[in-house]
């Protein structure tokens, strides 16, 4: 029998992998693009596991919520990510670096 | 403050210092408007008239009159009061007439010397100023008033010796009169705190009539571990304001380089009056010091030490004015010596007497110099006498005075001095002293007639180019002159006659009640105990006037007519005379220990300690510094690489997690 | 028609969402305005704006309850609270809009950006009136996608859609870590709703504890992100650099408002069970962000740069105010964050004033000589720059003073003194720009494109901090009565 | 409240401290030509001023209260109330402002031709501040002025400054600043420990058990400290001097050295006694730090303005003594002290302005023989120089003797660790220090032959310069020889003062915590 924790381990992992490789990657943005889903991917597994374990509908609509969201963040960030491309020519994480100190 | 005693006129005794006052003001405000002559008549009517007055006091106080009283509140603080107000007594008496007629003399005279002066109406606002200063030192009923009229002739000498403030020398000589007389004052202000300190008051009369209970009491100061009672410390700590304004060792240095200024200055305020200022007060106070043994033997040794030290330094001096300098700082160890063996009365006798000698000799000497062209070196005149007649014999007059011969003034006094010594018996102390201030007698006759025959004897060494200048100065010199050698002449046998000074009763004296003697102390009852039984013997009672022919006749050996004695002598014993010729090498020793030491202090604290230290260390270095390198690090850790920023983002969530967990 | 039965109950007094309404409808109205409008009149959408705001605002006072109401069901709370914080966002945009006049006039697509700018209030309206965790998560979102689009609007600068790209990775991040933190907080009380999370975790047995500290850190830390706290500030220097300067300004005060309110709401409702626990971290977070903040920007050149460094050391300050968690603290938050609308507002208006041809006037010494040309502004902005170091008799001091006061009075006297004395090492940088307005000379000559409008966008903010600063009693009993909702 | 005590009837207080900015204000507004600005700004101080001369002429020296009170509310929400009201202490501070303002405004005359108008503003604001500082009976109100005062003086320093005035502006708003925050923090703490009250009575009233007095003793202790500025917070001074314009030296040292020694006398010994006491012998160390210490740096410089700069601490150092030591002279001469080196610091101040504007070096040894060719100007100089160094009939006389009096007489009416009667003669050591560094000033600037050419080119001083040397010279000899009617109007406040400086509050607080802990016990 799969238990609640076993979902929200699974979870926790693919929050970490999200999160690390939000800084481990150094190559492109599209990279980061997917790790952020993966983080909201974990997100939606929590709910869903404690919606089901508590027996309460509201975890499952707040990941409706969340799905389409996250849809229109990977539409923005493109779009920007685009604009970035055109003036940088480059996506690589290394090259966003005009802004600092 | 004590109930009004007078039987004095109030308006007189305010008139005589307000008439000096209000003329200086006139002078020194308008001078500019005034024209020239109208300033100097403003002035010398002013001080005549003072002067007239304070003679009609001193007759008055003769026949017994007295006056005590406050015109005026200075200052109120719970318990502490300054009054202003004034004390005429027979003591106060004297040094009125002393300063008023010096005074007036010196106003005459300066007419003429300063004629033509760029600063003539200052001068005269300036010497009617220290009048009136001095007036109300010597008149004031406390404290404050004494410290009050302290100051101001301190002021005003210091603006009298730089009067001529273009030249370096003259400027250097008041910063240096000034700040050592600051010293002294140093000492005078710590007397006042403790007097107000222990009496409560700073009343003449009041803590006069306080101090013997105070005493009794037995307050005893600690510092250091060592303990000293309380009335020596007063005592001692007021001495040091004497010494700094009489120019007692070691303090004196400043009186001879005072001789910048202007002669009637050096006759007025380095002869007469201000120098004497400290003799005034240590008789002022003489219930006081009567108190206190201490106080007493070293009023006598710094006065002995002075009175042999400058006279020796006054040996082998070439200019004609520091001559006479160094015989005045020698003179008043003399007065001093007399107030330490209680003999007030002989004290302030001399210091009369000496007001009038000294002060002539200033002014003849200001008469030569003005004749031969502002020359001071005596080895660069002669035979003057051809010239100046006038002024030749009363130098001549001043010169015997000061030597101590009769009749003249100087004799009186000086022999008085020497004879109380010689009976007060306080151990080695009165010993040495008696032995130093013969030698004195000695040396005194000696330089001044060297400095007699040099000017006015032996060759003519006057130059060419002076020769056709000299002429006998004009009556605005002369008459001063002539009217001080009354006084050089007579005011000795007068006052030891008519004053009758040796009275040993000065009780019944003419100083009745306002000088004060223990009969333990007094040395003239001893004397006339002495006299009695005839045990003064000759030498005690002639030694004195021996000593000065004795001098004299050296004198006129070596000097009178032209001759290479001295030469030899000199350089018989080469280490003496630079010894002497550098008086004893006192302004470089200050110069090294004081000056020096000061300067170095102040440049390290400002360098290291304000700027190194509390600057740089602190402020720089500490804060500042610290800042702008966490400023610049916070920079650096700004990489500008996002995957750094989410990386302290993480970093950040997961601290805060183990803390709380760990902490849980 | 009339006998119509919905299958749910029709939602009450749905009146109350009228201002949000009005919001997003002129929102899309401008929108299609935007494509009649011929380039040269592009400027009346900005008016256009500026009157929604304004007529918004009429509607929120009008509909501010005594007390708490809601609707939806209770999705949506409409009080006092919210409704102040309403009020300081939509002055904001007013500013901001009346800061872009000028400034980007010469962009494409002005609709657009203005309506962004009203999508992004709306958000942030919708995140002040949530009660429970999905109505902010959906206001949140929303405003934060705005505004990435608003800071990368310039299209062609390149710091510009860096700025964007930044703001927008660490962003989606926050908000994920946000949301990971409200499914722990769900997982341990079934609900979504502030209050029922507050009462069900006071007795929440002691097993679920750890659960709680990582919902709790994640969700501060999300919420800390939106207000740019330390350690989640890195991305605020680079983007307020970057953005276009009226969007800076736009984002340096309304979303803070937001976040705060926001922030407030959960320490309040949600979190009172671990008070002991959030106290500790949000004193070192508010120690780290007034060091930071302070420290960081005597470094800067850029004087936006250090503006948002200073920000960061301003956010230390309000979050002084919640760490109190007293009446005094959260209306000295709310203090706080008016005086700092304005002072901010001003600032910005005149950098962007500061703007000529060739020249960003961006930089520290672009300022100098400033008072021998135009004294009015050098005046104002030496004026905004003393009130933001918090010298007396301008507003500034006060905003400082309430809240180091609440913290005093909370037992926080170390961490106020602390804040205090980095306050005093914060004067120097405000000082350096008034040194270069005041004692150096101009170096280029300046030609101000200058409209009344931002004239008198000026001087208002200008004359509100010294008023504010002179008494500044009726800004602080509001405050007190807009805690109403939130107490 | 009790019912306020004001004479007049009308707030003349409020008047005096808002007439000069409604001045500036309409100076703003109105004027644009610079010598129409000069002279309004004349008239608005001289109308000050003769605001502030009731406040003598009405005042009633037999009682330590407050007089010509106000009190309003200002803030409710905290309790801050907008109190006013002088007693003998700050009286005479508020017309030496008021005064030295017009003597500033005359100094600006002609040597400020650069932005004039914001000039004269910043001097009406800074006026303002100055006496509300003086006036205010409200912690947080006197706090408001205090800082205030910060910004007209920074931009004073640093627009009309020297060369190294950025550095030296800044140092002295930072310095003054970082002393001042933590008074605040020590007002609020001392906020909630009253229950509730900002009012300085009321702290004055309160018994603070010892703890508390320690560390508000060390708050107020900074910021009073680098105001006056004592020994080893003083370096801000001599550089804000050095660079400040001839006003700004003067209002420097006329008047904000002065909040600091105020702020003694009106907010620790009053409030802290006990620890006012237990302090005592590092203030005194302090004090002497100042007077000995200092002077032998004064000697050494070679700046004129650094010079007074310095010579400054050292006669405040006679201020910080004459203050701790809880003897009516002492603090009555603490306060003459105060006054009278407000006069003759920002004389010296003029004086150096007067050499400066022919100049334009404040070196010394750029000078000498100037006195041939400025002889009224000599003669004015000497005598502030003679009144720095506190000849008889100066005020300063007055002031440091009854400080000495009062310091070495202290041990008889308390014992302290040490014996006072020496630090009064470590004190008197002044004498000798401050004629050498001052004569030796006056001798290379003023004596001396006329070599240089630039000197001698150097016209006298122009009635304008010399008007506004007039009413000083007449001031310090008034104070000098009559300080009666000053000492008056102090007399009974500062016998209060002391009053409450010596009589501990502990007994007091130890009642007020066994009370409290009954309470508890009783509560459980």
């Amino acid at each position: 029998m799969i238990g609640l924790s076993d979902y929200l381990i699974v979870a926790a992992c693919l929050f970490s992998l999200g999160v690390i490789g939000l800084f481990l990657n150094r190559k492109n943005v599209i990279t980061i693009l997917m790790c952020i889903e993966l983080i909201l991917l974990a997100v939606n597994i929590n709910f869903v596991a404690f919606s089901h374990y508590l027996q309460d509908i509201n975890g499952q609509i707040f990941v409706f919520f969340v799905l389409t969201v996250a849809a229109s963040e990977v539409a923005v960030g493109l779009a920007i990510l685009v604009a970035f491309y055109r003036t940088r020519r480059s996506i690589d994480v290394e090259d966003i670096n005009t802004l600092q100190g | 403050m004590g109930e009004t005693i007078t039987t004095l006129n109030t308006l007189e005794l305010l008139a005589i210092p307000a008439l000096p006052l209000i003329a200086a003001l006139a002078a020194g405000l308008f001078g500019w408007a005034l024209k020239d002559t109208l300033t100097h008549w403003i002035t010398c009517v002013a001080v005549v008239a003072a002067a007239a007055l304070s003679i009609d006091v001193f007759l008055q106080v003769l026949d017994g009159a007295s006056f005590y009283g406050n015109f005026w509140t200075w200052m109120i603080s719970d318990k502490f009061i300054v009054p202003v107000g004034m004390m005429i007594d027979p003591l106060t008496a004297i040094m009125m007439v002393t300063v008023t007629v010096v005074s007036a003399c010196v106003h005459i005279y300066t007419i003429g010397y300063m004629h033509g002066d760029p600063g003539y109406s200052r001068f005269f606002s300036y010497i009617s100023a220290f009048t009136f200063s001095m007036l109300v030192l010597v008149m004031g009923n406390n404290f404050f008033t004494l410290f009050f009229g302290w100051e101001a002739v301190g002021l005003f000498s210091y603006l009298l010796i730089g009067f001529w403030f273009k030249r370096e020398s003259a400027n250097s000589a008041a910063l240096k009169a000034f700040i050592v007389n600051r010293v002294g004052d140093l000492g005078f202000a710590v007397g006042i705190l403790a007097v107000w300190y222990y009496f409560g008051t700073i009343d003449y009369r009041e803590v006069f009539a306080a101090v013997s209970s105070m005493v009794a009491e037995g307050h005893v100061l600690h510092f250091l571990g060592g303990e000293m009672d309380a009335i020596t410390f007063i005592c001692l700590a007021l001495f040091v304001g004497a010494m700094g304004k009489s120019g007692q060792v070691p303090l004196h240095v400043w009186l001879p380089d005072s001789m910048e200024g202007p002669t009637p200055i050096s006759a007025l305020i380095h002869a007469a009056t201000m120098v004497t200022a400290g003799v005034f007060m240590v008789a002022r106070l003489s219930p006081m010091f009567e108190f206190s043994e201490t106080a007493l033997a070293a009023v006598i040794i710094v006065g002995a030490t002075t009175a042999f030290m400058c006279a020796t330094i006054g040996l082998v001096q070439n200019d004609i004015k520091r001559v006479i300098a160094y015989s005045t700082c020698s003179q008043l160890g003399y007065m001093f010596v007399a107030c330490g063996v209680s003999a007030y009365s002989v004290g302030i006798f001399h210091l009369m007497t000496h007001a009038y000698f000294k002060s002539l000799l200033f002014l003849a000497a200001g008469s030569v110099i003005h004749a031969v062209l502002a020359q001071q070196d005596i080895r660069k005149m002669g035979q003057l006498r051809k010239y100046m007649p006038i002024t030749y014999i009363t130098m001549f007059i001043a010169a015997l005075a000061l030597s101590g011969v009769p009749p003249f003034a100087g004799f009186w006094s000086k022999d008085l001095i020497i004879e109380a010594t010689m009976v007060r018996d306080m151990g080695w102390v009165s010993e040495v002293a008696y032995y130093a201030l013969l030698s004195g007698v000695f040396m005194t006759a000696f330089y001044t007639f060297r400095m007699f025959f040099l000017t006015f004897h032996n060759s003519d060494r006057v130059p060419a180019e002076t020769k056709a200048h000299l002429h006998e100065s004009p009556k605005v010199i002369t008459v001063p002159l002539m009217i001080l050698a009354i006084g050089a002449l007579g005011s000795g046998a007068w006052g030891y006659y008519s004053l009758n000074i040796s009275n040993p009763e000065v009780i019944d004296g003419f100083f009745a009640n306002s000088l004060f003697v223990m009969d333990a102390h007094n040395p003239l009852m001893r004397l006339e105990e002495l006299e009695h039984a005839g045990e003064i013997g000759f030498f005690g009672e002639y030694m004195p006037l021996i000593l000065a022919f004795m001098g004299i006749g050296l004198a006129w050996l070596m000097y009178f007519k032209e001759s290479t004695m001295p030469a030899t002598l000199a350089a018989t014993f080469p280490a003496l005379h630079k010894f002497l010729l550098n008086k004893w090498y006192w302004d470089e020793l200050y110069e090294k220990i004081f000056i020096r030491p000061a300067q170095c202090l102040g440049m390290i604290l400002w360098q290291k300690g304000d700027l190194a230290m509390i600057d740089k260390g602190m402020i720089h270095g500490g804060i500042i510094d610290s800042v702008q390198a966490g400023a610049a690090r916070l920079r650096r850790m700004q990489t500008g690489m996002v995957y750094h920023y989410a990386y302290g983002m993480v970093i950040g969530v997961f601290g805060l997690l183990t803390w709380l967990l760990l902490k849980a | 028609m009339a006998n119509v039965t919905l299958p749910f109950p029709f939602p009450q007094h749905l009146e109350l969402i009228l201002p949000e309404m009005i919001i997003a409808v002129m929102a899309m109205a401008l929108l299609m305005w935007d494509i009649f409008l011929p380039k040269s009149k592009k400027n009346w959408i900005a008016y256009a704006t500026i009157a929604t705001c304004m007529v918004t605002a009429y509607a929120t006072i009008l509909l501010t309850p005594a007390a708490s109401m809601t609707t939806f069901y209770g999705y949506f709370v409409m009080d006092p609270f919210a409704s102040f914080a309403k009020l300081l966002m939509l002055v904001a945009t007013v500013f901001a809009v009346i800061l872009s006049l000028d400034y980007m006039k010469d962009e494409e697509y002005l609709g657009e950006y203005y309506c962004l700018m009203l999508f992004a209030l709306l958000g942030m309206m919708l995140m002040v009136s949530s009660n429970n965790f999905v109505t902010m998560y959906l206001g949140l979102e929303l405003m934060a996608l705005s505004v990435y689009v608003l800071v990368g609007y310039q299209r062609d600068v390149l710091r510009s859609s860096e700025a964007a790209l930044k703001y927008f990775i660490l962003g989606a991040l926050s908000s994920g870590m946000l949301l990971y933190g409200i499914t722990f907080l769900y997982g341990v009380t079934t609900s979504f709703d502030f209050a029922t999370i507050g009462t069900r975790l006071v007795d929440a047995n002691d097993s679920a504890h750890g659960v709680v500290m990582l919902g709790m850190v994640f969700v501060l830390a999300g919420l800390a992100f939106k207000v740019s706290i330390a350690p989640f500030h890195m991305w605020t220097p680079d983007t307020y650099e970057g953005a276009p300067t009226p969007v800076t300004a736009f984002i340096s005060v309304a979303p803070k408002v937001a976040g705060f309110v926001v922030f407030m709401r959960v320490l309040h409702d949600v979190l009172p069970a671990v008070q002991a626990d959030y106290t500790m971290i949000l004193v070192f977070l508010a120690a780290l962000s007034i060091i930071i903040g302070n420290v960081a920007a005597i470094a800067q050149r850029n004087i936006k740069r250090m503006l948002a460094y200073s920000t960061i050391g301003h956010v230390g300050f309000v979050l002084l105010g919640l760490i109190a968690a007293n009446e005094a603290g959260y209306a000295g938050a709310l203090v706080y964050l008016t005086v700092y609308l304005f002072m901010n507002m001003g600032v910005f208006a005149i950098i962007i004033l500061m703007r000529r041809d060739g020249i960003q006037g961006e930089l520290l010494d672009d300022f100098s000589g400033l008072s021998k040309v135009r004294p009015g502004y050098a005046l104002a902005m030496g004026l905004l720059l003393f009130s933001l170091a918090g010298i007396p008799f301008l507003g500034g001091f006060w905003a400082k003073y309430v809240v180091i006061m609440a913290a005093i009075e909370a037992d926080h006297l170390y961490l106020a003194i602390l804040a205090i004395i980095f306050s005093v090492v914060g004067c120097f940088y405000y000082l350096r720009v008034i040194k270069y307005m005041y004692f150096d000379d101009a170096r280029v000559d300046f030609n101000f494109i200058e409209s009344s409008l931002m004239k008198i966008a000026v001087a208002v903010t200008a004359v509100a901090v010294t008023v504010i600063g002179l008494y500044p009693d009726p800004v602080i009993q509001i405050c007190k009565q807009a805690l109403v909702g939130l107490i | 409240m009790e019912s306020l005590h004001n004479v007049l009837g009308f707030p003349i207080l409020s008047l005096s401290i808002f007439l000069p900015t409604a001045g500036a204000l309409l100076i703003w507004l109105f004027l644009k030509n610079d010598n129409a600005v000069r002279w309004a700004a004349l008239i608005v101080s001289v109308a000050t001023f003769i605001v502030t001369l009731p406040l003598a002429t009405a005042f009633d020296p037999t009682t330590a209260h407050m007089q010509f009170e106000e009190l309003h509310h200002w803030i409710p929400a905290f309790n801050i109330h907008y109190q006013l009201g002088v007693d003998g202490i700050s009286m005479p501070f508020v017309i030496l402002t008021s005064l030295l303002t017009i003597i500033c405004v005359i100094s600006a005359w002609r040597c400020i031709q650069t932005r004039v108008k914001e000039y004269m503003l910043a001097f009406l604001i800074l006026e303002t501040t100055l006496i509300g500082v003086f006036c205010a009976l409200d912690a947080i109100l006197f706090y408001f002025f205090w800082e205030a005062m910060l910004i007209p003086m920074f931009l004073i320093i640093g627009v009309w400054g020297g060369k190294n005035r950025v550095y030296a502006t800044l140092k002295f708003f930072l310095y003054t600043l970082g002393g001042s925050v933590l008074m605040l923090i020590a007002v609020i703490a001392m906020y909630f420990k009253t229950g509730g009250s900002f009012s300085i009575l009321a702290y004055m009233d309160y018994p603070f058990d010892f703890e508390w007095q320690f560390w508000i003793f060390l708050a107020f202790l900074v910021a009073f400290a680098v105001k006056v500025p004592m020994w080893p917070v003083h370096t801000w001074l001599p550089d804000a001097h050095t660079e400040a314009p001839t006003a700004g030296s003067v209002i420097l040292a006329g008047i904000l050295l002065k909040m600091g020694g105020y702020g003694f006398l009106r907010f620790s010994l009053p409030m802290l006694p006990d620890a006012s006491q237990y302090f005592v012998p590092l203030m005194v160390g302090l004090s002497l730090i100042a007077i000995v210490y200092i002077s032998f740096v004064a000697m050494m410089q070679t700046d004129l303005k650094r010079l007074i700069a310095y010579s400054s601490i050292a006669h405040m150092g006679f201020v910080t003594l004459g203050t701790f030591m809880f003897t009516q002279q002492a603090i009555e001469g603490a306060v003459i002290n105060m006054i009278s080196h407000g006069f003759v610091a920002a004389a010296l101040f003029l004086c150096v302005g007067v050499l400066y504007d022919r100049m334009h070096t404040r070196d010394i040894l750029a000078y000498g023989g100037v006195a041939s060719v400025m002889p009224v100007f000599a003669a004015v100089m000497l005598f502030f120089c003679m009144a720095n160094i506190a000849l008889p009939g100066a005020s300063s006389f007055v002031g440091e003797i009854m400080v000495l009096i009062g310091t070495f007489s202290a041990d008889q009416l308390y014992n302290f660790s040490f014996s006072t009667k020496w630090v009064a003669i470590a004190a008197t050591i002044s004498v000798v220090l401050s004629a050498c560094y001052t004569l030796w000033m006056y001798k290379r600037v003023m004596m001396g032959d006329l070599v240089k050419d630039e000197v001698k080119a150097m016209p006298d001083m122009s009635a304008r310069e010399f008007m506004y040397f007039v009413p000083l010279i007449l001031l310090v000899l008034w104070m000098g020889v009559y300080p009666l009617p000053v000492l008056d109007i102090m007399h009974v406040s500062i016998s209060n003062l002391i009053e409450q400086a010596t009589s501990s509050k502990l007994e007091d607080a130890a009642l007020i915590a066994q009370s409290a802990a009954a309470a508890h016990i009783t509560g459980h």
